[in-house]
């Protein structure tokens, strides 16, 4: 659909890291038992990955699959095939007690890229960051400084944030005020890096 | 007078001058200087008065725990009150003012308030300014009010910005001195990630200044080399200009890093606020040296010895030139010798102890100073600066032995350990006799969320107050917090401090031991807040015996530095006037934060644009860019009208009401809820949660629903849509979807865990745009895509489909009156479709319309509304909503709690509608009046207005309120009394004003 | 014992102060009392005070477990009104704030008690509205409040900042003879007023058992030993639920954290208490020159006075967007306090299933205000067995839904 | 500032992730109930200056409703579980004991 549009049309900002919305990204909230056959088989046979453990994600590009609980997992498809993908999902789960939903136009992604990025989104969730405690493959349902939001990595310096649509503008102008170039905090990165 | 000398100046570099203003006179530094350090590099003295008698103040620190010196910082957006001094990097450029006083600092009108001393004893404004009654409020309060108070108001919005980081680390070591370093070396080689905080520029703490060797080699070298040691480790991480401010529960702590106070001119944050998780936490905090209680304690050139000694020793600045130093342990000699060792002429060393001290005293001695023991200041002489000290046997009651002249005091009345981080989260404290202060009792510390302690105190701030001590102690403490947490100390082995031997010291609260009334009565405790050894023994003359009650009413400790210096000294006096073991009366509570952080860093990086989450539907620009006038809700904003040029808000509103009336209005509706309910137990789940029943609904169709709470009260409505077998899609109000989503959670999860349901929130999944008037069908028939007509899509039923191409899903509800279609289309094409409604509607007058309409039009046909209706105190029952309520349940949340007697009670208010006699509009939340009075002698009321509006379209005022037996007094007058005066007639009619069959939406 | 005047003070200056007697005498208890008081914060010694000045009863005393006004008499921000929404809670607020306005004279101590007005900001349509209704009710309950505009608002506050993007003021609700009061000194002056009567006072005596006899109280274990009386008295915010315990009832009370805060002293800036309750945050500056800061409580179960650092962070945050230049001031110490809230938020003054046994608890956020008329009515219940002060706050409102709900009008109700 | 371990997602979860949701194990009194049962059933609290049993959501994370044992007087915490109990499980209950011997709560020990 030409004239669908992602909340902030892949607005971006350069600061201490690279900050972007992703533009339209196909989303499905699928809930059920996981250790279910036919969930587990709706999740991967949309978006061609394998299912996730707990907190975590396995996610190529658009597509992938994110562990939001233990019976709800959030699949990613591009944005033209989420509508789709969502009937063939239901149409897989057949009977069993779930629930699939389009949930694309709900949500706005982010891309956090640069080697800063930890300490930048340090400033703002109640997570932490180190490489120890948190690296791709990872998955992080918490808050943002006051909405909710979700993280992974897909390198060890980028992050891909998802947060609700209304709030995209509030997400973006808090991502680049933490990424405000005299901003450096240098405690999971050395200052210069 | 005080000035700078040629040697010394460890942290100055004298390459580097710098200017800066102090009450706008032109003066220099250097780079290194604190404020403070540069102001006494001028000889000025005299920094500020006194909060109460507005006595003359000096600098009587070097560090946090400065009373006096505090400042007006800075200008316009970047001016700041009540900075300390001592703890001011200075930077060219930097203006302070000094504070509390008029017309100037060295004249101030206050300063009568001193030679009235004597009338303003401990709490004096308790017993009097009582008489006659209406001076109080008139004359007095205002007077004190007037005079109370520090610092300057800042007059400019803040033009600086601030900051969180959260930071997770196995340890936090709060203080970088030897003890912190070590601490965190000792930590840091177990392999535990550590995070050390220093509120100070430099590392070492006073070590340096206060010399010792470490392992043969100079404090300052060790520091350097731990230093560096450290910076060189992966898991450790050192912060300066960074103050551990507070410890809370959990291993929550607070790191307030100052970021541009020392060069405000720098790009970025001003301060970022660390909110710290640590498994243990090392409070490394030092010690603070007490002052001395003698006459005249506070006149400017009197010091703190240690201070003293930094001031030369660090800055190249002598505080005087002749000093007398007055001390009842052995540190003062450090003093005495720095200052010799700096050419300044130390006249006396007064030793409180008859016996005197140990390696430091005789090294003194053999300098040539002189060394009096068992002498003590009877009383400082001078006003603005010191002129000189009546001597005195310390065991007597001050009687004058000699008088000498002299330019500046030092005094030193033993160290008191930093114990506030050990005890901000409930860490207990015990007594040590020998060095007369409070400890952390390594027996009763903060406990975390696994019950065990989590703070492990280190060197000085343990009581350890010997170089090798602090050492050994410090070291211990690193590997003890570390392998609590399961890491395994090394036996590396503990560096070996050496120093001179110190004799004990002698405890002096006061000073000399038995001063008469007239020398306690200028004695000071706590210098800003003027309270005295007499203020303290008064009020435990007066009852007020528990510590708590003694700061209270004597204000010691409530100052700006909290107690920092006053406390321990002002509770021995207390003990001693109660003759109770010092111990046994106890401490105050330590609060946080150490020492004031700003409110800026407190906030975070919440202000302006970001100060909250503000939620934009997808056509919220084009509400902008059109006059929207906007109203909060919750953190949505809608446009409460749309203002045109030359419009008032009121007109626009009118405007929009009758046109949609008239024509063809489109509403924004995305912010109302929108929640999928699915499962094979999805009916019998809905029917518990709504008074209606729903199970019974058939796909296709929609059906308006109540929910209550489980105490009975209504708590949101909406349109429930079946979509299929097992689907359902609830509407809830705008501000209910989180709150409803989470509702539905917590049954489901916590009480019907086994029935089948599963929710999902899709409210931002569609843009809804509600379409309504009389040229609804026609422009939606224009559109094309799916059939609209009456057949087709039925009032209270939904379709799927497509108009121009969008994918849509249809409902056929209005909360208007008139004909509606309310479309959802995804909101990545909501605006698109926003944008063509209004393309294609202008042909039959389409014209947005914001809430006020809304709420107008839902007024005249009856409709209730959530949160104007309803207030959390109204069942469904009150709003004549039976229809809605299913007698055929026996159960559903908030039933067994509308069965209770006063939910039955057939005298609760009940809906009607409300028609003022002449018209006019009744006052929002105006009470209908009833005859008499109440046992309380309030006007008994019988109903009260709800929601009020002038109705344009039936050009009067409307209105639904809340009656007793309203529905059974139709036709009857209530009495409406205004806040004005003005009283309002209006009669009982029914609550539908238009349209009553409900002939225009059904069409 | 002395009065206290300006004349007094003169008299004992000439001799540095050395004649005061003591404020209140610290007795050891006797074996009975006609009324034992638990609880020497200002409610108890209220109560305490009335019973005799009202109804003659003077063989009392009041049991503390710590020291007098240690709780949260002297650990909440000071504000006195009584523009409430309902009926009952107007009627004993209200009575509290009349009885503030001469309690300086009537104790012969000086509270300060300060009507410099308090004003509820209305940020939102919603708080328009329900600060309007507020009004109505309260010209006909005898409570002066009024309506004003925003300009009105900003002469008399004139740091505030009225057209804040997000959340502009659209009025408020304005009550003129609203104020603050000395906390300590509240219970220090009811205490020596009491030790006045005669009443026993005894600090740091915990009550470690309520004995009863055929459903009625007999008297009460100590740690100063066991004392008999013939009427008790509960009046413990915070530890309400514990000592109902031991009286063998549960309370529809939970015990939570309230945060408080004060800024360095700086020089007069705000003449009048300020609440915005669209973002929770309420401000007033002490005769001292802090400004005086306050905001939610917590949402959990805690006893320790230390609540969750979050709330202080929220309450500065809304008071920033409100008061601009705060920003630039510094917190100097934040504490907190531990108070009863019960399941409609509103106190409870009432009989209790044992007889003779009277609770007075559940006051939330509303104690400080509420004191001289929570112990006036209290004294009353106690001495006659009923009060209209307090007949709608009995403890039976909540198994008949007869609540009294202040949230109606007010997000935060303080 | 309190930290608690969601049993579901395993997180340690700080407190501006929770929301609390007060006393933990009250049995639903609905219609056919008695005025006393249902008044305890909505008002009458534990409210211990101890050991207490408590809900939380891990509102900014899993969405899950949990129960919490945490001591309201030092805030130590004892163990998280699920919500779908209608009594605390015993290694909860263990581990109480061990802290706190001779504790109770409603009928629970």
């Amino acid at each position: 659909m030409s004239d669908a549009v992602s909340a902030l049309k892949g607005a971006s900002f350069d600061g201490l890291v690279r900050v972007e919305e992703c533009g339209l990204q196909g989303m499905i909230t699928l809930r059920g038992d996981l250790s279910n056959r036919a969930v587990a088989k709706a999740a991967t046979s949309v978006s061609g990955q394998k299912m996730p453990g707990q907190n975590r994600a396995n996610v190529a590009g658009e597509s992938g699959i994110c562990w939001m609980s233990p019976d709800e997992l959030l699949v990613l498809v591009p944005y033209s095939e989420a509508g789709a993908a969502v009937e063939k999902m239901t149409a897989t789960l057949g009977k069993v007690h779930s629930l699939a939903v389009n949930v694309s136009d709900a949500r706005a992604v982010f891309r956090l890229s640069g080697p800063a990025a930890r300490d930048v989104l340090a400033k703002l969730c109640p997570v932490d960051l180190s490489p120890e405690a948190f690296g791709p493959g990872q998955f992080r349902r918490t808050r943002l400084a006051q909405v909710p939001a979700a993280f992974w990595m897909d390198d060890a310096e980028t992050f891909r944030i998802v947060c609700f649509r209304s709030v995209a503008q509030y997400v973006f102008d808090l991502l680049k005020a933490a990424a405000h170039p005299a901003a450096a905090v240098g405690y999971h990165t050395s200052v210069g890096g | 007078m005080s000035a700078r000398i040629a040697t010394q100046g460890r942290l100055i570099d004298r390459s580097k001058p710098i200017t800066f203003t102090f009450n706008g006179k032109r003066l220099h530094g250097l780079q290194g200087d604190t404020l403070a350090s540069a102001l006494l590099a001028n000889d000025q003295m005299l920094v500020g008065r006194s909060y109460k008698y507005h006595r003359p103040r000096g600098i009587l620190a070097s560090g946090a725990e400065e009373p006096n010196a505090l400042m007006g910082l800075g200008e316009g957006g970047k001016f700041e009150p009540n900075q300390r001094a001592t703890t001011t990097e200075l930077y060219d450029g930097l203006t302070a003012r000094s504070q509390n006083h008029w017309p100037s600092l060295e004249f101030d009108v206050g300063q009568v308030n001193a030679a009235l001393s004597r009338f303003f004893p401990a709490g004096f404004y308790y017993k009097t300014f009582m008489w006659p009654k209406s001076f109080w409020e008139k004359v007095y309060e205002p007077v004190i009010r007037q005079a109370a108070g520090l610092g300057a108001v800042p007059k400019e919005r803040d033009a600086d910005t601030y900051e969180y980081f959260y930071a997770f680390t196995d340890i936090l070591v709060i203080g970088g001195g030897v003890a912190g370093l070590q601490a965190a070396k000792a930590a840091a080689q177990t392999g535990a990630k550590v995070l050390v905080l220093e509120q100070t520029p430099h590392w070492g703490g006073r070590a340096p200044v206060d010399g010792g060797t470490v392992d043969g080699e100079p404090v300052e070298a060790f520091v350097e080399r731990t230093v560096a040691e450290l910076s060189a480790m992966e898991n450790v991480t050192l912060r300066t200009r960074a103050m551990g401010a507070g410890v809370y529960d959990h291993g929550y702590a607070l790191g307030y890093e100052r970021l541009t106070d020392h060069a405000p001119l720098l790009a970025g944050p001003r301060h970022r606020l660390w909110r710290i998780r640590a498994k243990r936490i090392i409070t490394a905090t030092g010690a603070i040296e007490r002052t001395l209680s003698f006459a005249g304690n506070d006149i400017p050139g009197v010091m703190l010895a240690s201070a003293m000694r930094d001031y030369v020793v660090n800055y190249g600045v002598a505080p005087g030139q002749r000093v007398v130093i007055a001390t009842n342990n052995d540190d003062a000699y450090r003093t005495a010798i720095a200052l010799k060792q700096a050419g300044i002429e130390v006249l006396r060393v007064l030793d409180a102890r008859n016996s005197g001290g140990g390696d430091l005293m005789r090294q003194a001695h053999e300098m040539g100073i002189r060394i009096d023991c068992g002498r003590a200041i009877a009383r400082v002489k001078g006003a603005k600066r010191v002129t000189g000290v009546s001597v005195c046997a310390h065991d007597g009651e001050g009687g004058a032995l000699e008088e000498v002249a002299c330019d500046a005091v030092a005094m030193s009345g033993g160290w008191s350990p930093v114990v506030h981080l050990w005890s901000h989260c409930g860490g207990k404290l015990i007594w040590d006799e020998t060095q007369a202060h409070f400890r952390p009792d390594p027996n009763r510390p903060p406990t975390g969320a696994d019950g065990e302690g989590f703070v492990v105190p280190a060197g000085a701030a343990n009581g350890e107050l010997m170089l090798d001590a602090v050492l050994s102690d410090a070291d211990a403490a690193g590997k003890l917090a570390a392998k609590a947490i399961g890491f395994k100390p090394k036996r590396g082995k503990v560096p070996q401090g050496a120093g001179p031997e110190e004799a004990p010291m002698m405890p002096v609260w006061l000073m000399p031991a038995r001063a008469t009334t007239a020398l306690r009565n200028k004695a000071f405790l706590d210098y800003q807040n003027d309270v005295k050894v007499s203020d303290v023994q008064l009020a435990a003359q007066e009852g007020y015996e528990s510590v708590e009650h003694t700061k209270r009413y004597t204000t010691l400790g409530m100052a700006t530095d909290q107690g920092k210096i006053a406390n321990i000294n002002g509770l021995a006096i207390l003990a001693d006037s109660l003759n109770a073991p010092i111990p046994q009366v106890g401490t105050t509570t330590f609060r946080p934060p150490y020492t004031p952080i700003s409110m800026g860093a407190i906030a975070g990086e919440a202000r302006g644009e970001i100060f909250q989450p503000l939620r934009r539907t997808p056509m919220h620009d084009w509400h902008d860019e059109n006059g929207a006038d906007w109203e909060p809700v919750g953190h949505w904003r809608r446009p409460y009208a749309y203002v045109r040029p030359g419009e008032s808000v009121h007109d626009a509103v009118m405007r929009e009401v009758k046109n949609t009336r008239e024509k063809l209005g489109l509403l924004d509706a995305s912010t109302l809820g929108k929640l999928i309910v699915k499962g094979r137990d999805a009916g019998k789940f809905l029917d518990m949660l709504y008074t209606n029943m729903m199970s019974t609904l058939k796909p296709g169709k929609c059906r308006y629903g109540l929910m209550c709470s489980e105490n009975g009260f209504l708590i949101d409505d909406g349109v429930v849509a079946r979509i299929d077998e097992d689907t359902f899609l609830c509407h809830t109000t705008t501000g209910g979807a989180d709150r409803i989503h989470a509702h539905m959670e917590e049954w489901l999860q916590c009480e019907w865990w086994d029935w089948q349901v599963y929710v999902a929130n899709v409210t931002e999944q569609f843009a809804q745009i509600a379409v309504v008037g009389p040229n609804a069908r026609k422009l939606l028939e224009k559109l094309g895509g799916m059939d609209v007509s009456k057949d087709a899509l039925p009032f209270m039923e939904w379709r799927d489909g497509q108009l121009a191409g969008f994918d849509v899903r249809v409902y056929r509800i209005s909360f208007s009156g008139e004909l509606s279609y309310e479309i959802a289309v995804p909101a990545c094409r909501g605006r698109a479709f926003w944008d063509l409604l209004l393309k294609e509607g202008a042909e039959f007058g389409v014209m947005p319309y914001g809430t006020e309409a809304l709420h107008i039009m839902r007024a005249e046909k009856g409709f209730i509304m959530i949160g104007d209706e309803t207030d959390g105190t109204v069942i469904p029952q009150d709003l004549g909503l039976h229809w809605a309520i299913s007698k055929k349940k026996d159960d559903y949340l908030g039933k067994r709690a509308q069965q209770r007697s006063h939910m039955t009670d057939p005298n609760r208010w009940k809906l009607v509608g409300l028609e003022t006699l002449d018209g006019s509009v009744l006052p929002d939340g105006a009470y209908a009046v009833a005859e008499g009075v109440n046992e309380n002698g309030q006007r008994n009321v019988q109903g009260r207005v709800t929601s009020t509006y002038f109705s344009p379209t039936l050009g009067r005022g409307i209105a639904m309120g809340l009656v007793l037996h309203g529905p059974d007094r139709m036709g009857e007058v209530l009495e409406f009394p205004g806040t004005d005066g003005k009283a309002f007639k209006a009669k009982i009619v029914s609550p539908v004003f238009y349209d009553k069959d409900g002939e225009k939406q059904n069409v | 014992m002395k009065r206290y005047s300006a004349f007094a003070i003169a008299r004992e200056a000439l001799r540095y102060h050395t004649g005061w007697e003591r404020a209140w005498t610290s007795p050891e208890p006797k074996r009975h009392y006609d009324v034992i008081i638990i609880g020497a914060g200002g409610h108890g010694l209220a109560t305490a005070y009335y019973l005799g000045k009202n109804y003659g009863i003077t063989n009392v005393a009041v049991l503390e477990k710590g020291w007098l006004g240690g709780g949260n008499t002297g650990r909440n921000t000071t504000i006195i009104r009584s523009n409430y929404l309902q009926d009952p809670s107007a009627a004993i607020y209200e009575k509290a704030r009349a009885l503030y306005e001469d309690l300086s004279q009537d104790l012969n101590y000086n509270l300060m008690f300060s009507p410099r007005g308090v004003m509820m900001l209305a940020q939102t349509h919603h708080e328009v509205r329900g600060y309007k209704r507020t009004a109505h009710a309260n010209a006909l309950q005898g409570v002066k409040t009024e309506w004003i505009s925003p300009q009105r608002v900003k002469e008399l506050v004139p740091i505030i900042n009225i057209d804040g993007p997000r959340y502009p003021v659209l009025g408020a609700l304005w009550q003129e003879r609203g104020g603050t009061a000395r906390h300590d000194a509240v219970a220090w002056g009811y205490a020596r007023a009491c030790s006045r009567m005669g009443m026993h006072i005894i600090q740091k005596c915990e009550v470690t058992g309520i004995r009863r006899e055929g459903g009625k109280v007999a008297g009460v274990d100590t740690t100063k030993g066991p004392i008999d009386c013939n009427k008790l008295g509960l009046v413990v915010a915070g530890h309400s639920g514990v000592l109902a315990q031991m009286a063998g009832f549960r309370l529809p009370v939970e015990s939570v954290a309230l945060q408080a805060l004060v800024s360095e002293p700086i020089k007069p800036c705000m003449d009048v208490v300020v609440m915005a309750n669209t973002v929770h945050g309420y401000m007033s500056q002490s005769d001292k020159g802090e400004m005086v800061i306050g905001g939610g409580a917590d949402g959990f179960n805690n006893y320790t006075q230390r609540g969750s650092f979050h709330h202080i962070e929220e309450t500065v945050r809304a008071l920033i967007e409100t008061f601009p230049i705060i920003s630039r001031l510094k917190m100097l110490r934040q504490w907190g306090g531990i108070v009863d809230m019960t399941g409609d938020r509103s106190p409870i003054l009432s009989k209790t299933p044992v007889e003779n046994i009277f609770i007075n608890c559940g006051w939330g956020t509303g104690g400080f205000k509420s004191i001289p008329g929570s112990g006036w009515g209290f004294a009353q219940l106690m001495a006659t067995g009923d009060s209209p002060l307090c007949r709608a706050f009995s403890l039976d409102r909540f198994k008949e839904g007869r609540f009294i709900d202040e949230s109606v009008a007010a997000g935060v109700a303080h | 500032m309190l930290i608690l371990q969601c049993p579901y997602c395993g997180i340690d979860a700080e407190e501006t992730e929770l929301a609390p949701g007060g006393e933990a194990h009250l049995k639903r009194h609905g219609p056919g109930s008695s005025d006393e049962d249902f008044h305890d059933y909505l008002f009458a609290r534990e409210n211990p200056r101890g050991v207490h049993f408590e809900r939380w959501r891990h509102a900014n994370g899993c969405g899950k409703w949990f129960h919490a044992a945490r001591d309201t007087a030092t805030l130590e915490v004892f163990g998280t579980y699920p919500a779908q109990t209608t009594e605390p499980p015993k290694e909860i209950r263990d581990a109480i004991t061990a802290r706190r011997p001779g504790w109770r709560w409603r009928e629970f020990s």
